[in-house]
Order: structure tokens, then sequence, then C-alpha cells
């Protein structure tokens, strides 16, 4: 109904590429990042800062990591120590007198070597070995992180981050981090979309597929592997910079732990393997959906409708994240993303079920 | 050289025409748009998965190259040109390199057999051929064996040609680059070929459908061509600028004056499918301004867009039948000259956001301001549903001899059964025994070297078109059918069974219907009902039935097509009515010899068969015990005994 | 490598010297020799479970010979894996269409111009400024290949809803945007009706033409086999037993003796 | 050197005792082919289980596990018949996701309900030490130790028995086994039943050692160590795992642990992963083809 298709015609193969072809996309496109942009201006500090921009921050973490789950088909249990390395070397870098430019692309660089590591170590096994090759990393970094003082601060200390300059704005008001956030998240999105339709997506692809076919038309699965885990844990370890320096702006090893690491992966899987919206949606879900049943099952406690203890009250997020987990892979194991495809094409095909042509 | 063109009448060209100046032709407009609108987009095709574009100007600077070329290779004035093949840029441009020569390109149909393409290659003395692929060029070549006049073939699609070319093929390419060298050569070469041609040239050689006897050429002049379109202009027709789907055969004639003489003439821009299955697709991500399609095709896509709202889901399969069945009701109301109301009208832009803009879109006719239909009757339902949507469907009516464009529809004074007043410059009248014929700049000066059938067909100037006509009070004109096929009533009543029958047959609950009256007092009818169609209504219905002769014979099924025949019977004068009808127990069956392969009747066997039924409808009968002969598979025949009940119909007021 | 001469000398551009394959304790292939001349079409044939399809394997490194060698325009590549020998000039289909389900047919072509790209993250990331100009070159390319196997009207749809005899078409339009010297087609007729087949046999030769392809195939069908390969060989039980025209190699009476005596074949 | 034979034993013992929840997952991995992540979860459920009957409903110790063994028995069967059965045919890391998913509910679940902090299960074993020479050990440990080898012994003979040669048959072959008339659905629930009962025991012995509260749940990263580097499915790879296991995650840490200060134990856990998958992934004693999973 408010997709019209008749009269878009490409005479290039630029355009015939281009990023969401079809014109209602775009423009909702356009009308969500004018949104996202202007969202300083009529959105709370509350808002902005504790739900828009770690919203957008764990979206960029959980695209870095279903480029690697979804796109390239490699499992990863162990994304939360990857973000880990990403923020604790941003912290030095910058500690030691580095821009944070530098420091961001540096955290990248050290997490893509280190996650480069570990896939190189677990890439002859798949599946369910390479869950647990990468949840063995997930508890080596995190002891590495914890018994070195030198990188922690200390067992149990709380690292702050410094005061920095982003592109010669300071970061510190709620707007500029909600900016620096916000423009890693756009970097991130089409950086994904572009790796979907250039032929380093097709290859990654290709090999998660189908790797006999993929090695006969020369694609070298071990090297896209190895590729997938260094870009993914690259943007990985710049989220984690970002989440640090942008939300956090204190960094300690338990923020970074195994749950979170399940919590990225369940981003992934129920906003929709490989999907890019679907990392947004699913960050969204996971981040808001245990706040929300929480709020409506504490309301519901005030009003006196059911009596819930307050012990009960606090295991509500996680029971309701095991809940979800488990509902979106029985139910619909492509995620929010099959749901807002199926969405979308109800309106496109309208008023038909098919398409036409 | 070729034999001279006999044209009947033709003494001067310039005398038969005063009207027309002598450089109103189709090079010298292109070369207009090319300096005027050098940038405009005159043609796209859609190919390697792109739409590759024209402008004007390189339209022009392909013609003229190949024009160049084509002369060097010895093509000249009054050369015919053979063009076989799908509609390609290049063929357009070889087919106006030509016209530049004052040559004569004569398009085939792509699946016309080699024998017919060796014919019509002996009937005009062709020496050149202009070919779309390998598969055209391997069919000339084949016939190249039988008939050496066969100089040149020049082909456009290099696969399986280039490189290793048989002697006497050449790529259009290359031509076109012999041609730019010779242009590049010579500076006033580019003046001369824009200016050779004369709007008494002959601008393409067409052929009639030749269902009798071989094919007659029809050639059109760039006068009758401009002629045509001008007029067709000036009753708003065709507008300026039009988006224009070239899928339709070259060697049709609507083709070319669409897709050549429409488009240098009113600037369209063309644009060219990729292949022929991909033309829904194409069509969509043009949505052309300008559309024509047969009726069948038209019928084809409700069909296509009932079914898809069949397997819709509930919701939008709601939507569509409450916004639906009211737009037809309005546009039926609208006809009768009825205006709408100012609720129906919000109601009627709701469903325009709802469900008729997302279906037009859906099928690529968005944008489509002009959509027309033509060659046959098109069924009310169609027409309606089609102009519910918001599309200004349109009949027109023409013969190749006229450039195909005579009268059409208007949409202020639409009515279904006519198609319309005769374009501005055209003159049309009833002849004294029936026959429609007209007059105009756009009527064909003669038959191709067939002044028999030139004089038979034009008589003083006037065009006689063979169809059966009549203009009503406010001159638009019926058509109803063809004049070989009329009859009388005792009465004296003329009439054309099949007319009448084809409006009956757009009921779908009637498959089959033979119209009897010829010599009688008044027509009756004997009907085949679809059984599927009826099937489909006694279910919902909840009325019982066992078998096709079962289900015939009921008398809501009676009451069920009483309806019917009342309702076209309002469309027919008086004397031609259908005062009584029979269902018939059985379908009738090419196998019986009722009916051809194609369903078409065979009026003689269905009187022999079926006389006593006849005899029936005409005796007052209410019914009558008829014992119907049947074939089996096995070859034995069968006798089945069967009541059949005659109904009377009332006298309809007609409109 | 060391024996350029042997392409020159003989014409044989692609040469198996006494390849031998064991999986476990079962032999597959028992010293097959085999030289296949630049341009011809070579059928190999035999019964179900005679070694074709694990020849074929040894030939583009799925399965590397344990012993012999396996020379491919004079150089042994025997010891190279799967996507080496692809960027050798070798490429192949699959017996079972080997598609990449979701994607389209598009893209499934372009994938087999991998070799020709230079994929990388970042190129992604400066889409605008460097990847695209790749991605449209290369899609140029693989337009040429989509008009020869027409394969226009499926062009954006899914891999996976096209009927499978088009499915068979697109996996050798993907062999053929690898602009391959040496083209390999397990069974690219298996479950065709006969217009199907012509088309494929049509499609065959015209890239054949097109391209100045050798081919290696592997078909059941006869009446194909005889009427398009310049050679045959036939294999049963790993072992070559007749080689010549293929009217010849199929009178043989050691392959009229294998294929009767099929049925005692557990394989 | 009493200190590294303390070590040692004691590693020994809460090795074995780690291979009585791994005995879960090999147990249904055998027969479903499905790596169950929930097993730590259950064994947390299995000892919050005794601890309700026991301490809340006043049950007799004895009969509290036994009634609790049955409780899990069902829940395995609920959870095959409910959650998994529904993902046959998924891809591997659906399955796994899956059971993590149950993992992550069951640990929000059990303390949701029952309170956070943790609770005693006497098990009435007493808390002097044995000692041998100079060598103190713990004598719950002692206990689940040998109970994990009966266990584990018991599950070696019920793959001798007919139930057991189904469920074998089975994790051979599901198509094969389904046209020799062996009811495959029945035979991979009863497998998940059985890893209930091997979790009510892991969970009363783990439960008397640290007490029970979620913490519990985490003896599923130990175990997993277990089947990786004993094989997945391989029965007798769970107890030699389990002593390697247990000792490595003693003895190392026993040394290291003063110098580093602490949580050396789990990175030991780590590296025997990390090093079985890059040197022998399918395990000591499993079978080379379920390596690619």
């Amino acid at each position: 109904m408010f997709y019209r298709l008749s009269g878009v015609h490409h005479t290039r193969y630029e355009t015939a590429r281009r990023l969401w072809p079809v014109p209602t996309d775009r423009w909702q496109v356009w009308i969500l990042l004018a949104l996202a942009v202007a969202a300083p201006l009529y959105m709370s500090d509350l808002y902005l800062s504790s739900y828009m921009l770690p919203w957008l921050v764990w979206s960029a973490a959980a695209l870095s990591l279903t480029l690697l789950m979804g796109i390239a088909g490699q499992l990863h249990f162990g994304f939360a120590a990857v973000m880990a390395i990403g923020a604790y070397s941003s912290i030095h870098i910058v500690r030691a007198g580095w821009p944070f430019e530098i420091a961001l692309i540096g955290a990248g660089l050290t997490a893509a070597f280190i996650g480069c590591l570990f896939g190189a170590a677990a890439l002859r096994v798949k599946g369910l070995y390479l869950v647990m090759a990468t949840l063995a990393m997930q508890y080596l970094v995190d002891w590495v992180i914890i018994n070195v003082p030198a990188i922690s601060g200390g067992a149990q200390a709380t690292l702050q981050t410094p005061d920095v300059t982003f592109l010669f704005v300071p970061m510190q008001s709620d707007a500029a981090l909600y900016y620096g956030a916000l423009l890693w998240a756009v970097i991130v999105t089409l950086l994904v979309l572009n790796i979907k339709r250039t032929s380093f997506g097709r290859a990654l692809v290709a090999v998660r597929d189908k790797d006999y076919a993929a090695s006969i038309i020369g694609v070298n699965s071990f090297k896209y592997k190895l590729l997938a885990f260094f870009t993914s844990s690259f943007l990985g370890g710049v989220s984690g910079a970002v989440l640090a320096f942008c939300y956090y702006q204190a960094v300690t090893p338990e923020q970074f732990g195994f749950n979170v690491s399940i919590q990225l992966v369940a981003m992934v899987l129920v906003g929709g393997l490989g999907s890019v919206i679907g990392a947004y949606l699913g960050a969204g879900f996971v981040l808001l959906a245990p706040i929300f049943l929480t709020n409506v099952v504490a309301y519901a406690a005030i009003q006196g409708w059911l009596s819930v203890s307050t012990n009960l009250l606090a295991h509500i997020p996680l029971m309701a994240y095991g809940a979800l987990i488990i509902g979106f892979l029985l139910f619909e194991p492509l995620g929010l993303a099959k749901i807002y495809d199926n969405i979308r094409k109800y309106f496109l095909v309208w008023p038909f079920r098919h398409s036409r042509s | 050289m070729q034999p001279e063109q006999q044209l009947a009448n033709e003494t001067n060209p310039a005398a038969l025409h005063p009207n027309w100046q002598h450089d109103d032709h189709l090079i010298n407009l292109l070369a207009r748009n090319a300096r005027e609108y050098p940038d405009r987009i005159a043609m796209r095709e859609r190919d390697q998965g792109i739409w590759q574009e024209y402008t004007w100007a390189e339209y022009l600077d392909q013609v003229l190259c190949f024009a160049a070329g084509l002369e060097a290779r010895g093509v000249g004035e009054e050369d015919n040109i053979l063009v076989i093949g799908d509609n390609r840029p290049a063929l357009y441009f070889g087919m106006l390199g030509a016209v530049a020569l004052r040559a004569v390109p004569s398009p085939a149909y792509p699946d016309t057999t080699p024998d017919e393409v060796a014919d019509q290659l002996r009937r005009e003395g062709i020496r050149f051929a202009m070919a779309e692929d390998q598969e055209q060029v391997d069919k000339l070549l084949q016939i190249r064996e039988s008939y050496p006049e066969l100089e040149l073939v020049i082909y456009d699609d290099p696969r399986g040609l280039a490189g290793k070319e048989p002697s006497g093929v050449a790529a259009f390419r290359d031509i076109a680059a012999e041609g730019r060298k010779r242009l590049e050569g010579d500076a006033s070469l580019r003046e001369s070929l824009t200016g050779r041609a004369t709007v008494h040239d002959v601008a393409v050689l067409l052929h009639s459908s030749g269902t009798t006897g071989a094919p007659k050429g029809i050639p059109l002049k760039h006068g009758h061509i401009l002629a045509g379109v001008r007029n067709a202009a000036a009753a708003g027709y065709f507008d300026q600028g039009e988006i224009h789907m070239a899928y339709l055969p070259l060697a049709w004639v609507g083709d070319f004056i669409f897709s050549v003489g429409a488009a240098i003439a009113l600037q369209f821009s063309v644009n060219i499918p990729e292949r022929q299955e991909t033309a829904l697709h194409d069509l969509r991500e043009i949505a052309p301004t300008l559309y024509f399609s047969s009726p069948r095709a038209w019928s084809n896509m409700l069909t296509r867009i009932q079914v898809g709202i069949d397997e819709s889901t509930g919701f939008k399969r709601w939507l569509y039948n409450r916004f639906m069945p009211f737009a037809v009701e309005l546009e039926r109301r609208r006809l009768n000259g009825e205006a709408p109301s100012s609720g129906e009208r919000i109601w009627r832009a709701l469903g325009e956001i709802l469900v008729y803009g997302p279906i037009k879109d859906q099928l690529g006719l968005g944008r489509v301001q002009r959509p027309y239909t033509a060659g046959e009757a098109i069924g009310e339902e169609v027409f309606l549903f089609f102009r519910a949507l918001g599309l200004n469907l349109r009949q027109f009516y023409g013969q190749t001899e006229n450039c195909a464009l005579c009268a059409a529809q208007d949409p202020d004074t639409l009515k279904l059964h006519t198609v319309g007043k005769a374009f501005p410059g055209v003159e049309v009248r009833i002849s004294d025994d029936g026959e429609i014929i007209m007059r105009g700049d756009n009527v064909f000066d003669g038959y191709y070297n067939k002044p028999e059938s030139t004089a038979e067909t034009l008589q003083d100037g006037w065009l006689h078109t063979g169809d059966a006509g009549y203009l009503e009070e406010d001159g638009q004109i019926v058509v109803l059918g063809r004049v070989s096929e009329v009859v009388y009533t005792a009465a004296g009543e003329r009439f054309i069974p099949t007319y009448v029958e084809n409006h009956l047959k757009f009921s779908q609950y009637i498959k089959d219907v033979c119209v009897v009256g010829e010599g009688r007092d008044h027509l009756t009818a004997i009907v085949c009902i679809d059984i599927d169609a009826v099937g489909h209504w006694a279910e919902e219905n909840g009325v019982p039935y066992t078998s096709y002769a079962d289900l015939s014979q009921k008398s809501e099924v009676y009451d069920r097509l009483q309806g019917v025949i009342t309702h076209v019977n309002t469309k027919l004068p008086e004397g031609l009515q259908i005062r009584r009808f029979v269902n018939l127990h059985k379908e009738f069956d090419p196998d019986d010899g009722e009916v051809t392969r194609t369903r078409k009747l065979r009026r003689n066997v269905i009187d022999k068969h079926y006389a006593p039924i006849i005899e029936a409808l005409y005796d007052g009968r209410t019914e009558i015990e008829y014992e119907a002969r049947i074939t089996y598979e096995t070859g034995e025949s069968g006798v089945l005994r069967r009541h059949l009940a005659i109904r009377d119909l009332p006298a309809a007021g007609n409109k | 490598m060391d024996t350029t001469d042997q392409t020159t000398h003989d014409g044989v551009t692609l040469a198996c010297e006494q390849v031998v394959r064991r999986f476990g304790g079962l032999k597959a292939l028992k010293g097959i020799d085999l030289g296949i001349r630049q341009g011809e079409i070579f059928g190999l044939v035999g019964p179900n479970g005679s070694g074709k399809t694990t020849l074929v394997n040894a030939v583009t490194g799925f399965y590397p010979p344990q012993e012999g060698r396996i020379v491919f325009e004079g150089a042994a590549i025997n010891h190279l894996k799967p996507y080496q020998v692809a960027s050798r000039g070798i490429a192949r289909t699959f017996q079972n269409v080997a598609l990449f389900k979701g994607m389209s047919v598009l893209d499934n072509i372009l994938l087999g111009r991998h070799i020709f790209m230079r994929p990388s993250a970042l190129a992604s990331l400066f889409y605008w400024w460097w990847a695209q100009k790749e991605e449209v070159a290369h899609r140029r390319q693989v337009e040429e290949i989509i008009d020869l196997l027409q394969l226009e009207s499926v062009r954006d749809e899914p891999v996976d809803v096209i009927p499978l005899g088009m499915q068979k078409r697109v996996e050798l339009a993907r062999a053929l945007a690898a602009e391959p010297r040496f083209l390999i087609l397990d069974e690219p007729m298996a479950g065709m009706n006969q217009e199907e087949k012509e088309y494929m046999v049509r499609f065959i030769l015209d890239a054949q033409e097109a391209l100045n392809l050798t081919i290696l195939l592997i078909e059941h069908h006869m009446d194909v086999v005889t009427a398009i390969c310049d050679r045959v060989a036939v294999l049963n039980n790993g072992e070559k037993i007749a080689e010549g025209t293929a009217r010849d190699a199929i009178k043989d009476p050691a392959v009229v003796a294998a294929y009767i005596g099929k049925s005692n074949d557990a394989a | 050197m009493a200190y590294f034979l303390e070590l040692l034993i004691n590693g020994a013992l809460t090795g074995l005792m780690y291979s009585l929840t791994a005995l879960g997952i090999v147990l249904i991995y055998k027969s479903a082919g499905v790596p169950n992540l929930a097993q730590g979860a259950m064994v947390m459920i299995g000892a919050y289980a005794i601890w309700m009957l026991a301490s809340m409903a006043g049950l007799p110790l004895y009969l509290a596990i036994a009634l609790a063994a049955a409780a899990m028995f069902g829940f395995g069967l609920l959870a095959e018949r409910l959650l998994l059965r529904k993902m046959v045919g998924q891809p591997i890391i659906m399955i796994v996701m899956l059971t993590l998913g149950l993992e992550i509910f069951l640990r929000g679940l059990g303390p949701g309900l029952l309170g956070a902090s943790p609770k005693s299960l006497d098990l009435g074993i007493p808390l002097t030490p044995v000692i041998v020479g100079d060598v103190f050990i713990n004598r719950d440990y002692l206990v689940g130790g040998i109970v994990a080898m009966i266990l584990v012994g018991l599950s070696l003979l019920f793959f001798r028995t007919r139930l057991g040669t189904k469920l074998r048959a089975v994790s051979d072959d599901h198509v094969s086994s389904w046209s020799v008339g062996i009811s495959v659905e029945r035979a991979v629930g009863i497998s998940w039943g059985l890893a209930g009962i091997s979790a009510v025991a892991a969970g009363a012995l783990w439960g008397s050692v640290q007490g029970v509260d979620w913490t519990l749940s985490t003896l599923l990263f130990p175990a997993v160590a277990v089947v990786i580097l004993g094989g997945l499915d391989s029965i007798i790879g769970v107890l030699v795992a389990g002593l390697i296991v247990g000792i490595l995650g003693s003895v190392i840490p026993g040394y290291v642990d003063p110098i580093v200060g602490g949580g050396t134990r789990d990175v030991v856990t780590s590296l025997i992963i990390l090093f079985t998958i890059m040197i022998r992934p399918h395990g000591i004693f499993g079978r080379e083809d379920i390596e690619r999973v």
C-alpha cells in the first residue's frame, strides 16, 4: 500500500545495486536517521543517555557479531571478551597520551589481533566446538584482565575513562556522547550493508552455506573465516571502546563477562541472524524487554494485582531473557527481522499475497 | 530496380493529398527532435539488466550512420527491406535508416515460417534484410539457397555470428561504423540524408493478416502516418512526450504507428522490454503513460487480479470486496450519466489509496493516462473493472489501411457498445449496404501491386472497411461485425449473429451460444452454460445438481440466464432482441462437428443437429423432448433423451 | 612447471598419471591414466560407483590422489587445494546442484568471478570510492553470461525458487563466470526432460565455442555423450576399461560386460 | 609433597564429581546428538528440588532425593518433549542456543522463586576430613567421588541392557533405528530423563559441598571441559577426563593461585578446552566423525 514500485527503473548498475532500491524504504531510512539526529532536541537527557545511547552502541556490537555469526556462520560465545579488549586498550592508549581517534583504531586492532588468534586456533572445527573454544576465550581473557593489574588497574578495580575529544569535539555533554555513539552505529551499519552487497560478503556467505562449492570457485575458506573473525573483532573492539567512553565512562571486568557474551548472542538470534535491521531490533528487544517486563510486574505488584517478592522481581530479567531466547528459537527462528520482513512484504505486495510479476 | 508500384488512382501524388507539405516526414521530424530535445530520452531498452538509454541526438545519429552505411552497400530508393525479429532499438534505427534513403522497410513477424518469408521476399522483390539474431539469420540463409537475389542480411545480436559471418551477412554495428566513416568524410552527407525523404514516400510496407489468400502489402506513406497521428492527437488520443512500451510485434501496424510514427511526431520515449517473458516485469519498471493491450490481454489481467485476490489474506480480500464492487457500480452509473455523491467521492478517494492505486501500481499501470484496447469487442465486465480502477480505458477503431487511427471512445461521451467518434480529419459514413466507409489523409492510397483489391477497397477515395455497423445520432460508430456475416430477419432487420453472441458470451455463465433468426420473425438463442461458473454459482446458492444436463434444466439456472439475456437485450434494437431461449443439455462439441477446434460455431451443423429444437423455439412450445446424438470416446454413438425447457423473454426497453 | 612441453607436444591439457585414491581399505581409483586434449569434449562414463566423481574430486583437489600425478597445462596440480585449482583455470559443476541458496541468481554468478575480485572489508567500508567500480565491472561480465545462457527472466530471483533445469543452468553460468580454460561438468543433465536436455546441450556447445573451452563431461545419457563428446573413457571399479570415440568405446566388450555385470556391483 | 598429594586426591575427587554433571551431557549427546548446555542449571534445579522437599516439606533426606530424582526425570522428559523435539533438523547453533536459553531461564527461575541466598543441604556427611598420612581428604568429595564412579559404572552397564542397546542404536543412526522399529523419540526422551537423574545426584553432592544457589549452574563450565576432553559420546571418557580436569584444576591453581591472586581454575579449564579442540577435537575417547558437528 505504501510501497509504490511502478516506474522505478535503473539505467546504471550503480543505482540498481544501491542500498534500499525501493523508494519507500529509502524515505523510511531517512526519516529514522533524521529522528535519530534530532533526538537530543526532543528527548530528555535521561532517555537519551540511558536508552537511546546504549541501544545504539549495543546495536553496533550486535551488528559486529552478526557479521561473524550470521553472515560468515562462525559462532562466537566470547564476544564480550573482544569488546573488553577494545575497551581496555582504548583507555590505556588514551592514558598513554595518544588521541582518542587513534585509540579507537588501536582498540579495534588489538581486539582484532587477539580475536583472530583465537579464531585461528578454533577454525579447524565448527559448530559446538567453536562455541566451546570461544567460550574458553571468554574465560581466559576475563582472567587475564582481572589478574593483570596493569590492565585492570588491580582486581576489583574500576577504571575511569579519561576526558577526550573526538574530531575536536569534547566528549563531555550528553549530546556529544550520543552523537559519538550514533556515528559509530551508522558507520557499522553502512559497513555491514556494504559487505553484504560486495564480493567480501558473498564469499563469506558462500563459505557459510557450502564450503566445498565455495572452494571450487576459488574461495579460500580458512582465509575468509579468519577475515570474518578479524573484521568482526575489530568492530567489536571499537564498539567496546565506544561503550566504555560514551556510556559507562568507567570500566570493570564484570561489564564484559560471560553473561554479556550470551546477551550479545541473544541479540543476534532474537534479531535474526545476519540481518542489519535485526541487530537493531534484537538489541532493543533484549535490552528493553526485561526492563519493560520488570516494570510491568512491579506495577502490577504495587497495584496489588499479584504479589511478587522483590527477589523474584530481581530475577525477572534473567528469566525473561531465557524465555525470549527459547520462544524465538521455537516460534520464529529467523527472529524479529523476519517479522519485520513479513510486515514489510504484507504492504509491499498489497493488496495481493504474493508478488505479481 | 523494382517494378513501379501500381497504385490504382495515382497520377500525381501531390494532387492526391493537396494538404501535405513536401518536407513533412519522419526523418525531418526526427532531426527536429534531435535539434530541439537532444538530451531527452527517445528510447530505452532493458538489456543486460539495466535500461540502456538513447537520446534523440543519439537516435538521429544512429539512423544517419546506418543510412550512410546502407547506401554504401547499395540500398537505394524504393528498395524494399525485410525486417524480422523482436523489438530492438537497432531494428527501429535500421527501419528509419532505410526510410532516410527512401527505401521501404517491410516488417515480418518473428515466428513467420521460412516459406512465408520467402513468399514475401519474392512478392516484394526484396534484396536486403535486417534480422534480430542468429535464429532469424539462419532462416534467411536457408531461404537464400532458393532465392539468391537476397544480397545482404544485416543482424543486430552478435551472438553466434560475430567474427564468422557467412558471405552476405553483416553486423548492424559494422554497417553503422562504415556509415559513420562516410559521414565523417563528407560533411554534407548528414544534411543530404536528412532531406531526401518526402511526405509522399512510402514509410513502411505492412501486410494484411492474410487469413484468405496471400497477405496484401499495405504501403503507408509519411503523410498518412503523420496525418493519422495528428488527427488522433487532436482528439486527445495522444499527448506530447508519452512514455510508451514497445512490446507488440514490429510487423503489427500499431507498433509502427505508436513506436515510430507517433513517437517521432510527439517525442515519446519508447521502452523495449528485455525479453517477451520479462515484459510484465519491465512494464512495471517503466510505468508507461500510454498503454495498448488487446481485449484478451486485459481480460487475462483481470483474471490474474481476481486469482491474486482470491488467494490473498483475509483483510486485504475484505477491503477489496468493500471497494471494488463499489467502484464498478459507481463507474456503471457514471457511464449512465449519474454523478457520484460527495460521500461516494470520498469513499472512492479512500479506495484509491487502499485498493485501486496499489493494484494499478502492481500492474505497472500507475501512471497510465491513456490505456487503449482494440481489435475485437471487450467484455463489459472487463471494461468496467479497469475503468472502475481509475484507468481511463478506451476502445479505438481502425485498420492497417488507415494507420489504425480512425476513431476512439471519448471519455465524456463514452458508451460501451460504440467505438466512439471519428477523429477530426476523418470522415466516416455508412454505405447503402450498411458498411462502414471512411476517408481522410490517413487512409492509404492502395495495396502493393494489387490494383484489383485496391479498386474494391478504395472507391472514390472512400475506404471500404468490410465492417458492418451504424452511426448513432451523436456520430458514435457501432461496429457489428464483418459485412460478410450479415443476415436478415423476416422483417428485413439486418443483424450479425456473432455480434449478439459475443455480447452474450461476455457473461461468465455462457460458454457457447447460437443465435438463430435468419428469415424468422424474431431472434432466439440456444445456450450452452459454462459448467464451471454455473456449477460454482449453484453451489453457492444451494441448487443441487447431478450432471451438466441436470444443471442446465434447473429453473433457477433458467432464471439466472434470463437475467443475463435480458440485460443484453437492453442494448439491442427492439427487432433484434432475443425472445426465446433454450438451455442445451450438453456443450457444443468439436467431436460432433458443432464447433471448430478453436470453438467457432458451425451454424449449418447446429441447424441440422438441433432442427427440432429450433422448430420448438419458434412454435411456442414451452418444452421439447429431444433425442440427442452423442459420440463416445470409443467412437460409438448413442442417443440421449431429454426434456428441454424453453423460456420466453419479455421485450426490454433499449437504451 | 617441469614439463611445459607436455601441452604443446600432443595437445594434452589435463593428464592423469596412475592416479590412485583410497578411502580406508577401499581403492576407489586404481591407477587411472587419462589425457584430455585442448579444445575437446571428453566424456567420462561408467556405472554408478565406478569412480567417475571420485576422479573429478581428485582433479579438483577435494580428494587429492595418494599416488600418481595430475598435470594441468604442464604443471602438477595434485597437491593443490580446491581453491587453488580454481585459480588455475579449472571450473566445475556438481552432480547435485551446489548453488548458494538464499542468494539471487545474479549473486551466485557474481561469486563465480571471485578469483578476479579483491574482496575486503575496507573496500566495502569505502564502497562508493572503492568497491563499486569493481562490482560494476564484474556485473558487466556476468551479464554477458546471463545473456549467453538466457537467464534474464530469473536474474533477480532467489536461486532456490527456480526450477531444477534452470538451477543447473545457473551453476553452469557460475562456472563460466570464472573464465575457466577447463570445465568439468558432473551430470549436467541429470533429472532433465528431453527439451531441457537439448537446451543444455546447446548451451554447453555455445559456451565451448564462445570461450574456447576444454570440457570433461560425466553423463549418463548416452545419446548426449555420443552426440557431443569427441572422445570417451569408460570407468569401472576404479579402472579405465576403454577409451576412444564414443561409438567405439561403447561397443568394447569390456564395457558391455561391465554394464551387464552392473547388478553384481554393490556400489 | 603432602600438599601436592592433597591437591591431587581432592582434585581427582572433585573431577569425579564434575563427571557426574558431565554424565548428563554425554547421555543426551549419545542418543540425541544434542549438546545440552542446560545441564548446569539442571544440577542447580535438582539441588533446589531436594532442598525444597527436605527443608520446606520436611521429608527425610533420602526420600527427598528419590522424589527429586523422579521429578527431574519428568523434567528431562518434558524438556525434550516440549522444546528439543521441535528443533529437530535445525542448525546446531539453534539447538545450542535453545539449551542455553533454558539454562538462563532456569538460572533465573530457581533463585527467583526460592531466594538468592545460598541454602544449606546437609547430607549428613561429617565435616571432619579423612586423614591419610599427611593428606586431608574432604569427606564430601570422597562420597561424591564414590557416587560418581558408581553412577558412571551404572551408566556403562545400562548401555548393555535392552533399553541401553536401543539408545545406542539410536545414537548410531536415527534413520535405521526407525526402520527396525525403535521409537527414537522415546529413547531420546528417556536419555533426557536419565540426564535429569544424574543432575539430581550431582546437585545433592555439590549442594552439600557449597550450598544450594545459582552458582551450582556454573558447574556447566568444567563439565563441558570434561565432555570435550573425554569425547562427547564416551562414558568412559567422562570418568577419565573428569579425573584429568579435576586434578589439573586443583594442582595447578594450588601452586599458581598464590602467585597471581586466584581464579586460575577457570583458566586451566579454558586451556583444557582450547588445547583439546586444537589438538584432538573429538576428545580422548570420542569418535572422530563427530568432530565436525
